[in-house]
């Protein structure tokens, strides 16, 4: 286990997301793309924490997972709601608006 | 031995993500991806962060996972496969449910000199971040209001 | 009055106010006599303080911005140059509110009319009156609204709210350049108050000081419809007669004029920008010329008319003779408004713009026909008019400053105008009546603010002292007395070639006709070279007339139409292209952001480099 | 502790409505959010003179926070004046409605009174939280669709400000924005600014991460489009403000400048094809959030302008919001022919908006573009101003093809439109603010140039 490797991890981890954000064709798994993205940036905090020995980076992150998944059931809510009434969520579900 | 799980927990969350990338069927990429959280809590708790790597494993392979297993079903079920996501549910679960018992027990930090404690996060958070902690039962409460307002149907 | 002069621009600010408030409940008969009442107010109030003028006068009522070493006055100036404006702008408004009385009796938006009447003249009078630059600015985008709201005033008709449409933006270009050239002022001075950059002009590189003139003529181009910033000018015409007359004849297109002449010691410094701003006012002055030989719109006549009557403001202010040039816009006021007064009360007869369905005019309409020609008469410059004096006041002071090339074209401008506006009078009111419905004279209420107007145009020249001796206490008009003969010889010149003018459009447009009518000696004096009416039209008439249409067709419509509209259309184009970027899907939108995401990383990885 | 007094007012009467609502005591819970934001706006008056930092420094108490909160408060009574008649023509009749502003409200403030990166991001989350439930308040295809849209989008955009803080914590080991930390052109750091920024331009709309705007407003029902133009852009341009220090670094500083450049652009030329009037607004508040955006090219210099500028925008912005809403979502520009004549005061108020949004003497709209503009000019960006009055000469354009539609072309069948007491009341305020800061604009500006 090194530092190195746990900044690879992080950041395949955030570019991942950022791939599955344009792969995957469903709302619901764009949105979780999102959050692989934002466990890399979690995982980035913590190394610097272990590499700072410092407790701030434990509350940031035990807040940031808090604010995701609360930004998670809204958005998810959302989804479900469009998923109601269309039967299916992709993003061409949701592109009526343009120009 | 410790660097050993490392590598495979490293191994396993990459090819949790490949699957999530690579596979055709939503549900089981949402599934896979329990797998990449699953084993990035047990990193958290390498590096000495095990109580966070038990919030990441019970927030996103658990709750979160779990959720977005609901909606894919919402949207999947209808046309009758239903079976097959409330088995993949159940064996997340499951797996979600022992790795936080294991997560839990855990004592050591085999990556790190100094671990600090729950109790000492406690603290932290009701001298240092008091602000930030009320800010975020705001957002919770928030969040919770916003989620009924949008499911709630037209009258 | 010293104390109280401030209150000249409030009175029509309130009329404005309270128009636009109650302007639905109030009856037309208390709005006739409330509009009009407060200009006249605003113009006794002018009068008053002009006559007890001395010196300058300040009055600041309340700080408007203040802000670090930046601090605007709301402070209005009454000096010698503001109040010949002030005076000119009430008085003329106050008879074309009188005048509109009578002509938009019929009209179903009187009292929005008169609001915005009043809105304009106070607008006008802030411009004019305004002390330093912001100030003057809020006035020079007022008149450009006011006039907007005008010309779109018969909106129903869709030329009327696209030549609204069209003179607004091409104003807006202009107001660009001005407001950078206030910026640039006020990095350079600190102070925006037109004495303090007067006074401190010497402080700054004339190159700076040019490219600051330069900015700011490009607003009074836009705002003076001169080249090439002019086109909207003859489409503002759809608008309402009094408004064509009052906003783009009399005053709001003469502010450019005023604008210069204001900060004359700034454009005097510079030299190029001067020398520039008489080249441009003379070019600008003998084109629109040509183009109005061949107008049938009696309006575009009188509008290319202006434009190019302007363009001999700004020949005269740029040859360095501001008193000569303001001289003109003075009298200038007076015959144009009665021109468009005129034209109005023509139109309001016959019921048509187009002069090929008028003719024989003389007999219904007796009034017009006098006050109309003794509008021609001024314009043509003929001796004893008030435009004799001042035009050759400017051509004279042309000459004299070695301006040899600007004075000739003058001089050919002046027999082009006689030429068009006799074609005008000729076509008009001489020969037969050749359009349906019966003419009739206009109604009273218009005919007087005519009458007056045409004493004026006559007198309005006739001053004991000149003008560039009233307004020697701003400090930079130079007076200059050129020697007798001279001026004699100067004076024939111009005059010989309005009078060929006026000659050839007699025999071009009564003679020739068949139906000709005495004109005096002139006719007696070359009766019986008839050849020369032949030879004149085929070396003169004809080739200037085909000239001046493809002028028009092809440089008016052709280049500079085309450039705003295509540039319009250009930017259309544009929107319709980046807005094909929006695509409505959401991967697309997430590809934007990562876009900008990457482009910044990559930045970053620069800066490590 | 004190100054959190304001924060807990709106959350308190946010519970109480909260509470009112659960009851279906609707008009009370309307109620309790209006006396709310009273209080919490007398509050602040009070506390002016308690300035400082409280609880470990999270919170900054300061004048530029506590002008912005006054801000956020004004405007955001404005809102609730709008969406009162709008509430109930159009079936919303959830006390939800007040709930959620004053939570985001509640965000907003706390976004702009801190300089410590996590509070930011938690208040900003608040307000994001409480907003795409708003975007979704209409329950219908446009509705749901802008509240999606903004949620998938908000999420995607809130990793980049998290990665940014983590980066941030990483070079400096805490979250609290010191100008020394800042200055540092370490790459590292420029990674977290460029991170944090990317986070931020989201909220304010500028390009390229302004594209959720046009379809969020266009979706939203009218008093929350209002809402998200100004609140959102009050809270995310403060933030803004507080990490300007990053733009000594010139990679920042030029990603900021190509930002701005492409969204005067953008922003105007795209509205110029707009047929839908919310639509219209959206480009013009991304064009809006350009020249904003220049004013943080100065830092705290620029200070004043910008909150000079937002105050300005807001009262305009909303105004044009108030006779949106009278229209009840019929946004067409074809809706607004010949509304001159059927509804002369709402037409009347629209076009003094938009004259002031294009930025025409005397209303404020021209003086808060020209003190932005003069004092970006003469912080050596000369030709940055430049390219935004050229791109902003295009505004005029379509700002008045609104007036052109509503004075100038007529039409058969009469507009649809309601007069809602309380909205002509917004407008008519709005109208009195725009002139007041155009004509006597001193005392304010005064105010701006002594404490910020």
């Amino acid at each position: 286990m090194s530092v190195f490797s746990l900044f690879l991890l992080s950041a395949l981890l955030f570019a991942g997301g950022m791939a599955g954000f344009f792969i995957r064709r469903d709302l619901v798994t764009m949105l979780l793309s999102s959050e692989i993205m934002l466990a890399g940036a979690n995982l980035a905090l913590l190394t610097f924490a272990t590499m700072r020995n410092s407790i701030e980076a434990d509350a940031i992150v035990l807040i940031v997972l808090t604010v995701a998944a609360a930004e998670v059931a809204v958005a998810l809510a959302a989804i479900a709601v469009v998923v109601r009434r269309k039967e299916e969520a992709t993003e061409r579900t949701v592109s009526e608006m343009k120009g | 031995m410790w660097n050993f799980i490392y590598w495979i927990l490293f191994v396993l969350s990459l090819a949790g993500l490949g699957v999530f990338l690579f596979c055709r069927r939503e549900d089981r990429a949402v599934a896979s991806l329990a797998l990449t959280f699953a084993s990035l809590g047990g990193i958290f708790a390498l590096m000495g962060h095990a109580f966070l790597g038990t919030i990441l494993v019970m927030l996103y392979a658990g709750a979160v996972i779990v959720g977005f297993i609901v909606v894919v079903w919402l949207i999947v079920g209808k046309s009758g496969e239903g079976k097959s996501l409330v088995t993949i549910s159940s064996i997340v679960f499951l797996a979600v449910a022992f790795e936080v018992i294991v997560l839990l027990s855990w004592k050591k930090a085999p990556f790190k000199s100094i671990s600090f404690s729950t109790a000492e996060l406690g603290v932290f958070f009701m001298k240092d971040y008091l602000y930030l902690f009320e800010l975020t039962s705001l957002l919770i409460l928030t969040a919770v209001v916003s989620s009924l307002v949008i499911l709630r149907r037209r009258k | 009055m010293r104390e109280l002069f401030w209150l000249i621009p409030l009175f029509p600010a309130f009329g404005a106010a309270f128009l636009i408030l109650f302007g639905r409940v109030i009856s037309r008969k208390l709005v006739s006599w409330l509009a009009p009442s407060l200009v006249g107010l605003s113009f006794l109030f002018s009068l008053l303080s002009y006559i007890q003028l001395n010196g300058v006068w300040v009055k600041e009522l309340f700080s408007w911005i203040k802000v670090g070493n930046l601090s605007i006055p709301f402070a209005l100036q009454f000096d010698p140059l503001s109040s010949i404006m002030a005076v000119t702008v009430s008085g003329v408004s106050f008879l074309i509110h009188i005048y509109s009385i009578g002509y938009m009796a019929n009209d179903w938006g009187y009292n929005r009319y008169f609001a915005y009447l009043n809105l304009f003249t106070f607008s006008m009078l802030l411009l004019v009156l305004s002390a330093n630059l912001p100030l003057m600015f809020i006035g020079w985008e007022g008149v450009g609204l006011c006039s907007y709201l005008l010309i779109g005033f018969w909106f129903e008709k869709d030329a009327a709210a696209d030549a609204g449409k069209k003179a607004f933006i091409v104003n807006r270009i202009g107001d660009f350049g001005f407001l950078l050239g206030i910026f640039l002022l006020f990095t350079l001075f600190g102070n925006l108050s037109f004495n303090y950059i007067n006074s401190h002009v010497s402080a700054v590189s004339p190159g700076i000081a040019t490219a600051a003139a330069l900015l700011l003529f490009v607003g009074a181009t836009g705002k003076s419809a001169q080249l090439p910033l002019y086109i909207w000018l003859p489409d503002a015409m759809e608008g309402p007669t009094p408004v064509s007359a009052l906003i783009h004849a009399a005053t709001m297109v003469t502010a450019g004029v005023y604008m210069v002449s204001r900060l004359f010691p700034l454009y005097q410094h510079s030299g190029f920008a001067l020398e520039l701003v008489a080249w441009v006012g003379i070019i600008t002055a003998i084109f629109a010329a040509t183009i109005a030989l061949a107008q049938n719109d009696i309006k575009r006549v009188l509008a290319y008319s202006t434009i190019s009557q302007i363009g001999y403001m700004f020949a005269g202010v740029g040859v360095g003779a501001v008193a000569a040039g303001m001289f003109h816009l003075f009298t200038h006021a007076f015959f144009k408004s009665l021109l468009f007064l005129c034209a109005g009360a023509v139109i309001h007869g016959v019921g048509t713009n187009d002069m090929r369905k008028m003719g024989g005019l003389r007999k219904a309409m007796p009034v017009t026909f006098w006050t109309f020609l003794i509008a021609a008469l001024t314009i043509s410059g003929i001796p004893g008019f008030s435009a004799f004096f001042s035009k050759d006041e400017i051509l004279k002071e042309a000459y004299l400053s070695g301006h040899k090339w600007i004075w000739a074209i003058g001089v050919i401008t002046a027999g082009l105008t006689a030429f068009y506006i006799f074609r005008l009078i000729f076509m008009t009111f001489y020969g037969e009546y050749r359009g349906e419905g019966h003419p009739h004279e206009a109604p009273k209420v218009m005919l007087i603010p005519m009458s007056i107007l045409a004493l004026f145009s006559i007198i309005g020249g006739w001053f004991p002292k000149s003008f560039a001796h009233y307004l020697s206490p701003l400090g930079y008009i130079k007076v200059i007395e050129a020697s007798h003969s001279l001026e004699i010889y100067l004076l024939g010149a111009s005059l010989i070639l309005a009078i060929i003018g006026i000659y050839i459009a007699w025999l071009v447009y009564v003679k020739r006709k068949g139906k000709g009518w005495n004109f005096g000696f002139v006719y007696r004096v070359i009766y019986g070279k008839y050849y020369v009416d032949e030879l004149y039209n085929f070396l003169f008439v004809t080739p200037y007339r085909k000239g001046s249409e493809l002028i028009n067709r092809y440089f008016d419509k052709g280049v500079i139409d085309r450039t705003v509209e295509g540039s319009g259309e250009a930017a259309l184009g544009g929107g319709n292209l980046l807005s094909k970027l929006q695509t409505g899907l959401l991967k697309d939108y997430g590809l934007w952001m990562a876009t900008g995401i990457i482009i910044g990383l990559f930045l970053a990885i620069r800066s490590l480099l | 502790m004190i100054a959190l007094v304001p924060l807990l007012i709106l959350v308190g009467f946010g519970i109480i409505a909260l509470v009112l609502d659960l009851f279906l005591l609707r008009w009370w819970a309307k109620l309790s959010g209006y006396a709310g934001l009273i209080a919490a706006s007398i509050s602040l008056f009070f506390l002016f003179s308690k300035r400082g930092k409280f609880l470990n420094g999270l919170l900054v108490f300061d004048a530029k926070g506590i002008y912005a909160s006054l801000l956020i408060l004004v405007f955001t009574f404005l809102v609730f004046l709008i969406a009162d008649g709008y509430d109930l023509k159009v079936g919303i009749v959830e006390g939800e409605l007040y709930i959620l502003f004053l939570f985001a409200a509640a965000g907003a403030v706390v976004m702009v009174t801190t300089s410590h990166l996590l509070v930011i991001f938690v208040g900003m989350e608040v307000l994001s939280v409480a907003s795409y439930a708003l975007a979704g308040l209409r329950k219908d295809e446009l509705s749901r669709e802008a509240s999606v849209k903004y949620a998938i989008l908000g999420v995607f955009s809130s990793v980049f400000f998290v990665f940014g803080m983590a980066l941030y914590y990483g070079e400096t080991g805490n979250l609290f924005i010191s100008p020394e930390a800042v200055a540092n052109p370490s790459p590292l750091m420029t990674a977290a600014a460029l991170f944090l920024f990317a986070g931020l331009m989201f909220k304010a709309s500028l390009v390229p991460f302004h594209i959720w705007t046009p379809d969020v407003y266009q979706g939203s029902p009218s008093p929350v489009a209002g809402f998200f133009s100004i609140v959102t852009k009050i809270a995310a341009f403060l933030a803004f403000l507080r990490i300007s220090g990053f733009l000594v670094n010139p990679a920042v500083r030029w990603f900021l400048i190509g930002s701005i450049i492409l969204t005067v652009i953008y922003g105007n030329f795209v509205a110029l094809r707009q047929k839908d009037i919310k639509r219209l607004m959206a480009y013009s508040s991304i064009s809006h959030a350009g020249y904003m955006a220049m004013a943080l090219l100065l830092g705290e210099k620029g200070g004043w302008a910008l909150l000079f500028y937002l105050s300005v925008y807001g009262f305009m912005n909303l105004g044009s919001f108030s006779v949106i809403s009278s229209l009840v979502e019929n946004n067409s520009l074809d809706d607004y022919k010949g509304l001159s004549k059927a509804a002369p005061s709402l037409a009347a108020g629209m076009a003094f908006f938009m004259i002031s949004l294009a930025g025409f003497p005397p209303t404020g709209g021209f003086l808060a573009k020209f003190f932005l503009f003069s004092e970006v000019g003469a912080g050596g960006y000369w030709w940055l101003v430049v390219i935004a009055i050229l791109a902003s000469l295009l505004s005029v354009y379509y700002y008045l093809r609104v007036v052109v539609y509503m004075y100038m072309k007529g039409r058969v069948e009469k507009p649809i439109f309601a007069y809602f007491p309380s909205s002509l009341l917004a407008m008519f305020a709005s109208i009195l603010f725009i002139l007041e800061l155009g004509i006597f604009p001193r005392t304010l500006i005064y105010f701006l140039r002594i404490f910020i």
